[in-house]
């Protein structure tokens, strides 16, 4: 029963959030400056044309009102119809979901490779040189923002060695034998290596633009729990008992360490997702990033507000995602 | 110092030191196209919505649609879709011939029916086409064997520019009414040169050549567009060699590239202009005059765009109908001085007002001003620069309440007066920012003149009246950089539109 | 009694004294800018424009660091950029500290509907995409520096909530506090009393991180075109600026980058030295 | 023959002059029970980490022997001298809540040595852990076995890792004050358990502690540490008798007897402990010579 309760607060919560976020975003976006409507005048356009244009796409009401014909429009399912491309919002935002989904998870393995290498590295060589220079380099991975990353992996691996590809998701020349948008995973399904190293090669670099400040995070954090876990008497009772000081720390330290870094990976998580629209951009990698972009520019109010709360359900979801995870590795809860 | 692959290579952040050797471009044969293309395209109906009036992306509909009328790079008219086309006598009807043995991408025949049809469709307001008050001086319009009739409503000299202009493309009447617009985005036709194969929203367009298109099948078979945003990723595509046409990139890279690659930058039809609001300072034509004589545009374009510009002192540009090259409006510092103090300003008591303007929207707008405000503060005028976004413009623009100085770009690819100096000059028009009467009266008569060297000699007046008054300051006209690689020879489009079908092997 | 431990004394780790040198002569320069700087740094030439620094052939003498396209000196426009840089992590730091950790330690300590309402308020905030939210805000405020603050206060102020609201639960359920409201303490003031200086450490870490990070969320806003719209110089608009022209004019990027990333770095290490100092656990 | 000697054993704080243990020298014959007595912080459980190799990092050992039955475990490479101590050496740890690892079974926690390091199979290993658990009292061994350290009582932990240590059959196990974290009613269970144990196994047991009573009922020799120092080393009969260092008098005066509770509670003299203090920096001195 108590299993259930808390399932139903946590709904509950969650519903407010995007309720919350939905109320936030509808009105900041109907206060920008710039309506969809300036976006679309010609030349020659006369008063009545703009009257004409925002009756046609409702922006003549009041914004309270808009928000109730969007949300009773959202509750079947309608999320509106972007301006720019005339398409249902809904079914345009799921359509680039996966691409993000994907260089998002790809992003966040790259990161938790390099960091908890790094952590590992760390605590095995405490106290030494190294340590002290892997320590430097997690700052200085944090110390340069994330688009620079790109750049710099544009100049070295995109011109001066091209290892990878510099834009886009998959090379355009493939016939594509994928029903979901989800190519990496779908590649790997149908066995199909060749399709899957090439979307690898256009996702490495914008993955790894993303991972290097994540991978800096996670390392710090890692290194951070496992010193702590280091200090506790079993880690010391293991070593009594014959191990070498890699078992130690990877059967001992490492399994209690991660526990505590997961929800903080998750949450970062959460801020890696969010940060995507900056190196999809740059990488023109088509994500929801790189549409939302266009979407600000252009004034695409119902895209954007589609976009905003499909980041918002993922947010939700992950750190549901992450707490379910943390009472499934902890004994302790385990068995509540 | 020019700097070469191996010190920027000992520079890169990164830190990476590497062997760097010389990356030749893949000069060997092309056999699938591939363009980088500097923006997306949202939608593919050329006819309704905000990427029907954005010219950046007409180039695109170009080669999956026909126009009514074919615009050759020169700017000038040409037979397309229809092969002869004017107003009957007392100029009550428009008649057109259509061409014939022309056939859709899904092989069904093209007809007048579907040019009746377009023209009546863009006409009607429900449809939500942005040119509407062009297309609707046009009724019932209708089909007589391969003639399609339709009456004045109220007469427009420039109808027919229209028809190789924004929105003036010709849809598929039955399939478009079988999909209806939705099935249309999804799978879109047209008799156009290219034929859509595959659209990726955000990432690429795969077009296949019209084997049967009527004006001979064009050189490559498959072209790839990649919709490639951001300035310096389009740079390494083409040096990388992954792309092998690209526009729209820095000067400064145009020139280093263009050793190795072949590069060709000609004008277009869109000029940099600062927009005068008859506000503040502004009412005061001493205060204009001086800010227009103390640009010394030549210079900003030699040090700012590596010379790629083409200064103008009217809002014409020399491809354009009614260009006058007797109004100048030199560089004159002295003047400047001179027109300030007569109004009681000067270097160390500046005029003050605000300028605003995008920032990478165009290339280098924003150093361009900054460039601007500096030589400005030289003479005594004090600029202060507020930038904002290009929605921002429209929606001040159309509320008339811009700052007293605005930076814009104004595009213009069928060159007739009335689409460049009348709709950013004429007072009622949204688009426009200085009410002038004077201008008014001066350009009312124009709209409607029939006698076409009389209506191009009266807007001429009106440049003339407006570049010595100092209504509006225009800059320059722009120039598109094109890179290709040595296997392709591009024949670049006065309108700045790319279009793949002008592409062949070298 | 003679103990062994209490002779582990710590001496002062470099990283905390390079990153503390770096910042003091970094705020020294911001003070200073208007008379060490060689140059105005609006003063423009465009005859003058993209001369490389002093130690490559063809230089012009004064420009020590080149100047960029529009003929300005980089180094006067970095020191100029150090004010605003300073000012940016200075201002927007300490504001969304106040705001983040004020209400971090009422949801944490007074638990109840508080906590309740300031968690919600958490969990929305966060559920924003930073970038895209700050790219809105900037659209509705207009780019300027008091717009840059209030996008980084209202993206950031919910790293300070979460971290701090976590700490004051945890200090909350502790003895002491129980005897301090024996003692017939109000609520609030054992909290200020006996919860603030216990959480001020772990504060002053999270400040330092976060200032550091409000440069680079001006860098980032440089970058889609939405930093400040005067002439004032700032990194941020010159890494975008020298962007385009990376191969022919690296200087233009390559100084302020340089300049950023000791100053973010300094920030951060600053922040992992506080933390060790305070680290109880002996290494 | 004494089943493990350390001669002169000294180590200090690793780049700094600050001396831990100073040329300690200590016996322990095969199956004697001797205590390591010293107030905290005296320098006596780093002599059961020096024997065991887990020393803080901070610190270094700068000289002397550790032999364990002849051989000396300083001198042998680390690889080899970790499998040595896993064989023949044991620990029981101080505070049972953090000394079993919180996200494994309690099983592979007692069998993880006897199969990964002394190569027994699985259900040997196995079948000595429900041996052990039954012989340290533990009810239900098998249902133990299968839970979780955060089921069980602090108690029973401390009997799990008892049994833990027992279970390789150690020649020596060293106790670090394995009472002191548990409440009075439990501790005397626990030593009751560990002296039974020892004599049935004929373990040598190095029983660190700062508790006079606890040495007096367990051990049979002891030595007194002062400042890393070893002051006196004596049987058990004779220290109680007739201590032989002021320091150790002092200490013993210190102790509360249950036969005299409110006299006996007499601090340690500052006399004492500037004499005692004098002493270390001798020693200091004539190492340097």
């Amino acid at each position: 029963m108590q299993l259930l309760q808390s399932v139903l607060t946590r709904l509950f919560t969650t519903l407010i959030t995007l309720i919350g976020v939905a109320v936030i975003v509808f009105f900041v976006i109907r206060v920008v400056p710039g309506t969809p409507i300036a976006m679309m005048l010609p030349p020659g356009a006369t008063e009545d044309d703009v009257a004409r244009l925002t009756a046609l796409y409702g922006l003549d009401k009041s914004i309270p009102q808009q928000f109730l014909i969007w949300l009773s429009g959202t509750l079947h399912g309608d999320f509106g119809t972007s301006i720019t491309t005339r398409q249902p919002v809904l079914a345009l935002v799921l359509s680039r979901l996966p691409a993000t989904l994907e260089l998002s998870i790809m992003a966040l393995v790259i990161a938790t490779a390099i960091g908890g290498f790094m952590a590992l590295t760390g605590t095995r060589l405490r106290g030494t040189k190294t340590e002290a220079a892997i320590d430097i380099s997690n700052g200085m991975a944090l110390s340069v923002p994330d688009f620079l990353w790109g750049l710099i992996l544009i100049l070295g691996f995109g011109v001066l060695i091209p290892i990878f590809h510099i834009s886009g998701r998959i090379s355009p020349s493939l016939d594509l034998p994928f029903t979901s948008n989800f190519y990496l995973f779908e590649s790997v399904l149908r066995l199909r290596f060749d399709l899957w190293a090439d979307i690898v090669a256009h996702m490495f670099m914008p993955a790894l633009a993303l991972a290097i400040p994540l991978a800096a995070i996670i390392g710090q954090l890692l290194k951070q729990s496992l010193k702590e876990t280091m200090h506790l008497d079993y880690v010391t009772l293991a070593r009594t008992k014959g191990y070498g000081e890699n078992h130690v720390i990877l059967h001992e330290a490492l399994p209690n360490a991660i526990l505590p870094t997961l929800t903080l990976v998750g949450v970062q998580f959460t801020f890696l997702i969010g940060g995507t629209v900056i190196i999809e951009r740059l990488f023109s990698y088509e994500g929801l990033g790189n549409m939302a972009i266009d979407a600000v520019i252009n004034r695409d109010l119902p895209l954007i507000q589609g976009i905003v709360i499909l980041f918002a359900v993922i947010f939700t979801a992950v750190n549901l995602l992450v707490d379910l995870c943390y009472a499934a590795l902890n004994p302790r809860l385990r068995h509540a | 110092m020019k700097l070469n692959r191996r010190a920027l290579l000992q520079l890169s952040a990164a830190g990476v030191s590497l062997a760097a050797f010389g990356l030749p471009a893949r000069a060997q044969a092309i056999d699938e196209l591939v363009i980088a293309y500097n923006v997306n395209l949202p939608a593919w109906d050329p006819t309704t919505g905000p990427s029907a009036v954005n010219p950046t992306i007409q180039g695109l509909y170009q080669a999956v649609f026909d126009q009514y009328i074919l615009q050759q790079p020169d700017l000038k008219p040409a037979p397309g879709l229809l092969t002869e086309w004017g107003w009957n006598d007392d100029r009550t009807q428009v008649w057109m011939t259509v061409r014939e043995g022309v056939t859709w991408h899904d092989g069904s025949p093209f007809t007048a029916e579907d040019v009746a049809w377009s023209l009546a469709r863009v006409a009607d307001p429900a449809t939500g086409s942005p040119i509407q008050f062009v297309w609707g001086t046009l009724q019932n319009h209708r089909v007589e064997g391969n003639k399609v009739i339709a009456d004045v409503k109220q007469f427009d000299p420039t109808i027919f520019k229209w028809m190789y202009f924004l929105t003036g493309y010709v849809l598929p009447k039955a399939y478009f009414e079988k999909v209806g617009a939705e099935g249309f985005e999804a799978a879109p036709i047209g008799t156009g040169p290219y034929m859509v194969e595959k659209f990726e929203r955000n990432a690429f367009v795969r077009l296949k050549a019209n084997a049967n298109y009527w004006g001979g099948k064009p050189d490559f078979d498959t072209v790839t567009i990649k919709f490639v945003t951001d300035a310096a990723a389009r740079v390494a595509e083409i040096e990388s060699g992954n792309a092998h046409v690209t526009l729209e990139i820095p000067y400064e890279e145009y020139d280093r590239l263009k050793a190795t690659l072949t590069g060709t930058a000609a004008p277009v039809s869109d000029i940099g202009m600062i927009f005068l609001n008859d506000i503040e300072v502004m009412t005061d034509p001493n205060v204009r005059k001086a800010a227009a004589y103390a640009i010394d545009k030549q210079t900003i374009i030699d040090r700012l765009l590596s010379g790629y510009g083409v200064p103008i002192d009217t809002l014409e540009t020399p491809q354009y109908d009614a260009y006058d090259a007797g109004i100048k409006v030199g560089y004159n510092p002295e003047k400047a001085v001179e027109l300030l103090a007569a109004s009681g300003y000067s270097v160390d008591n500046p005029v003050k007002f605000k300028i605003q303007t995008t920032k990478g929207f165009k290339p280098k707008d924003y150093e361009m001003v900054q460039a601007i405000v500096g030589l400005w503060r030289k003479v005594g005028i004090e600029a202060e620069i507020e930038v904002y976004e290009i929605a921002k413009h429209y929606e001040l623009r159309a509320a008339d309440q811009l700052a007293p100085a605005a930076f814009y770009n104004w595009g213009n690819s069928v060159g007739d007066p009335t689409t460049s100096t009348g709709f950013a000059m004429y007072g009622p028009s949204p688009h426009s920012v200085w009410d002038g009467q004077d201008v008014i009266d001066m350009i009312n008569p124009l709209w409607g003149e029939p006698d076409e060297a009389k209506r191009i000699d009266g807007w001429k007046k009106v440049d003339a009246h407006i570049a010595e008054n100092a209504l509006v300051i225009p800059l320059l006209q722009y120039v598109q950089p094109i890179l290709s690689a040595p296997g392709v020879v591009v024949t670049p489009h006065a309108s700045g539109a790319l279009l793949p079908q002008l592409m062949k092997r070298a | 009694m003679l103990d062994g431990r209490s002779q582990i004394k710590r001496k002062l780790p470099p990283r905390l004294i390079l990153s503390a040198g770096w910042l003091i002569l970094l705020g020294a320069a911001a003070m200073l800018a208007p008379w060490i700087a060689p140059k105005d740094p609006l003063a423009q030439d465009l005859f003058l424009g993209q001369l490389p620094p002093a130690w490559v052939q063809g230089h012009e003498p004064g420009y020590l660091l080149g100047t960029d396209s529009l003929g300005r000196d980089v180094l006067s426009r970095i020191l100029y950029g150090t004010r605003l840089a300073l000012t940016v992590a200075l201002l927007a730091g300490s504001i969304t500290c106040i705001i983040g950790a004020t209400l971090g330690l009422l949801a944490g300590f007074l638990r109840g509907w508080v906590d309740i309402m300031i968690s919600r308020a958490i969990d929305i905030w966060m559920a924003f995409p930073p970038v895209l939210f700050s790219i809105l805000l900037i659209a509705v405020l207009g780019p300027g520096l008091t717009s840059i603050i209030i996008a980084i206060v209202v993206i950031d102020w919910t790293r300070f909530a979460r971290v701090i609201r976590a700490e004051a639960m945890t200090q909350g359920a502790m003895d002491y506090v129980a005897s301090a409201q024996v003692a017939g303490r109000t609520r609030l003031s054992t909290m200020f009393t006996e919860i603030l200086p216990n959480v001020l450490p772990t504060i002053t870490v999270l400040l330092t991180l976060e200032m550091g990070i409000a440069i680079i969320v001006e860098a980032i806003l440089s970058f889609v075109n939405l930093s400040i719209s005067t002439d004032d110089p700032t990194w941020g608009g010159m890494i975008a600026e020298g962007r385009t022209s990376i191969h022919q004019a690296w200087w233009v990027l390559v100084f302020p980058l340089i300049t950023l990333f000791l100053t973010v770095l300094s920030f951060s290490q600053l922040g992992e030295g506080l933390k060790d100092r305070f680290d109880p656990v002996l290494r | 023959m004494s089943y493990l000697t350390i001669r002169n054993l000294s180590a200090n704080l690793k780049g700094r002059p600050d001396r831990i243990l100073r040329n300690v020298s200590l016996q322990v014959a095969a199956g004697e029970v001797r205590g390591l007595v010293g107030e905290s912080g005296a320098g006596k459980s780093m002599i059961g980490k020096a024997i065991l190799g887990t020393l803080p990092l901070s610190i270094e050992i700068t000289g002397g022997e550790i032999i364990l039955d002849g051989t000396d475990l300083l001198k042998l490479p680390p690889a080899q001298r970790r499998t040595r101590i896993g064989q023949f050496c044991a620990l029981i740890p101080q505070d049972p809540l953090t000394a079993l690892n919180p996200s494994r079974r309690i099983g592979p926690q007692i069998t993880n040595r006897l199969v990964d390091i002394l190569r027994w199979t699985r259900a040997d290993a196995e079948k000595r852990a429900r041996e052990l658990l039954a012989e340290v009292h533990i009810p239900d061994p098998e249902r133990v076995m299968r839970s979780y350290p955060h089921e069980l009582s602090g108690g029973m932990r401390q009997r799990i890792l008892i049994a833990s240590a027992f279970a390789a059959e150690p020649k020596l196990i060293v106790a670090d004050e394995p009472t002191t974290a548990l409440d009075v009613t439990v501790q005397k269970q626990i030593l009751k358990l560990i002296a039974e144990m020892q004599a049935r196994h004929g373990t040598a047991l190095l029983f660190v502690t700062h508790d006079l009573g606890v040495v007096s009922k367990v051990c049979q020799s002891l030595s007194v540490l002062y400042g890393g120092l070893v002051l006196e080393d004596s049987r058990m009969t004779d220290f109680f008798h007739a201590p032989k260092h002021p320091y150790s008098r002092a200490l013993l005066a210190a102790t509360p007897k249950y036969t005299d509770p409110d006299g006996s509670l007499t601090p340690v003299p500052d006399a004492v402990v500037a004499a005692t203090r004098a002493e270390v920096e001798a020693a200091d001195r004539s190492a340097h010579v």
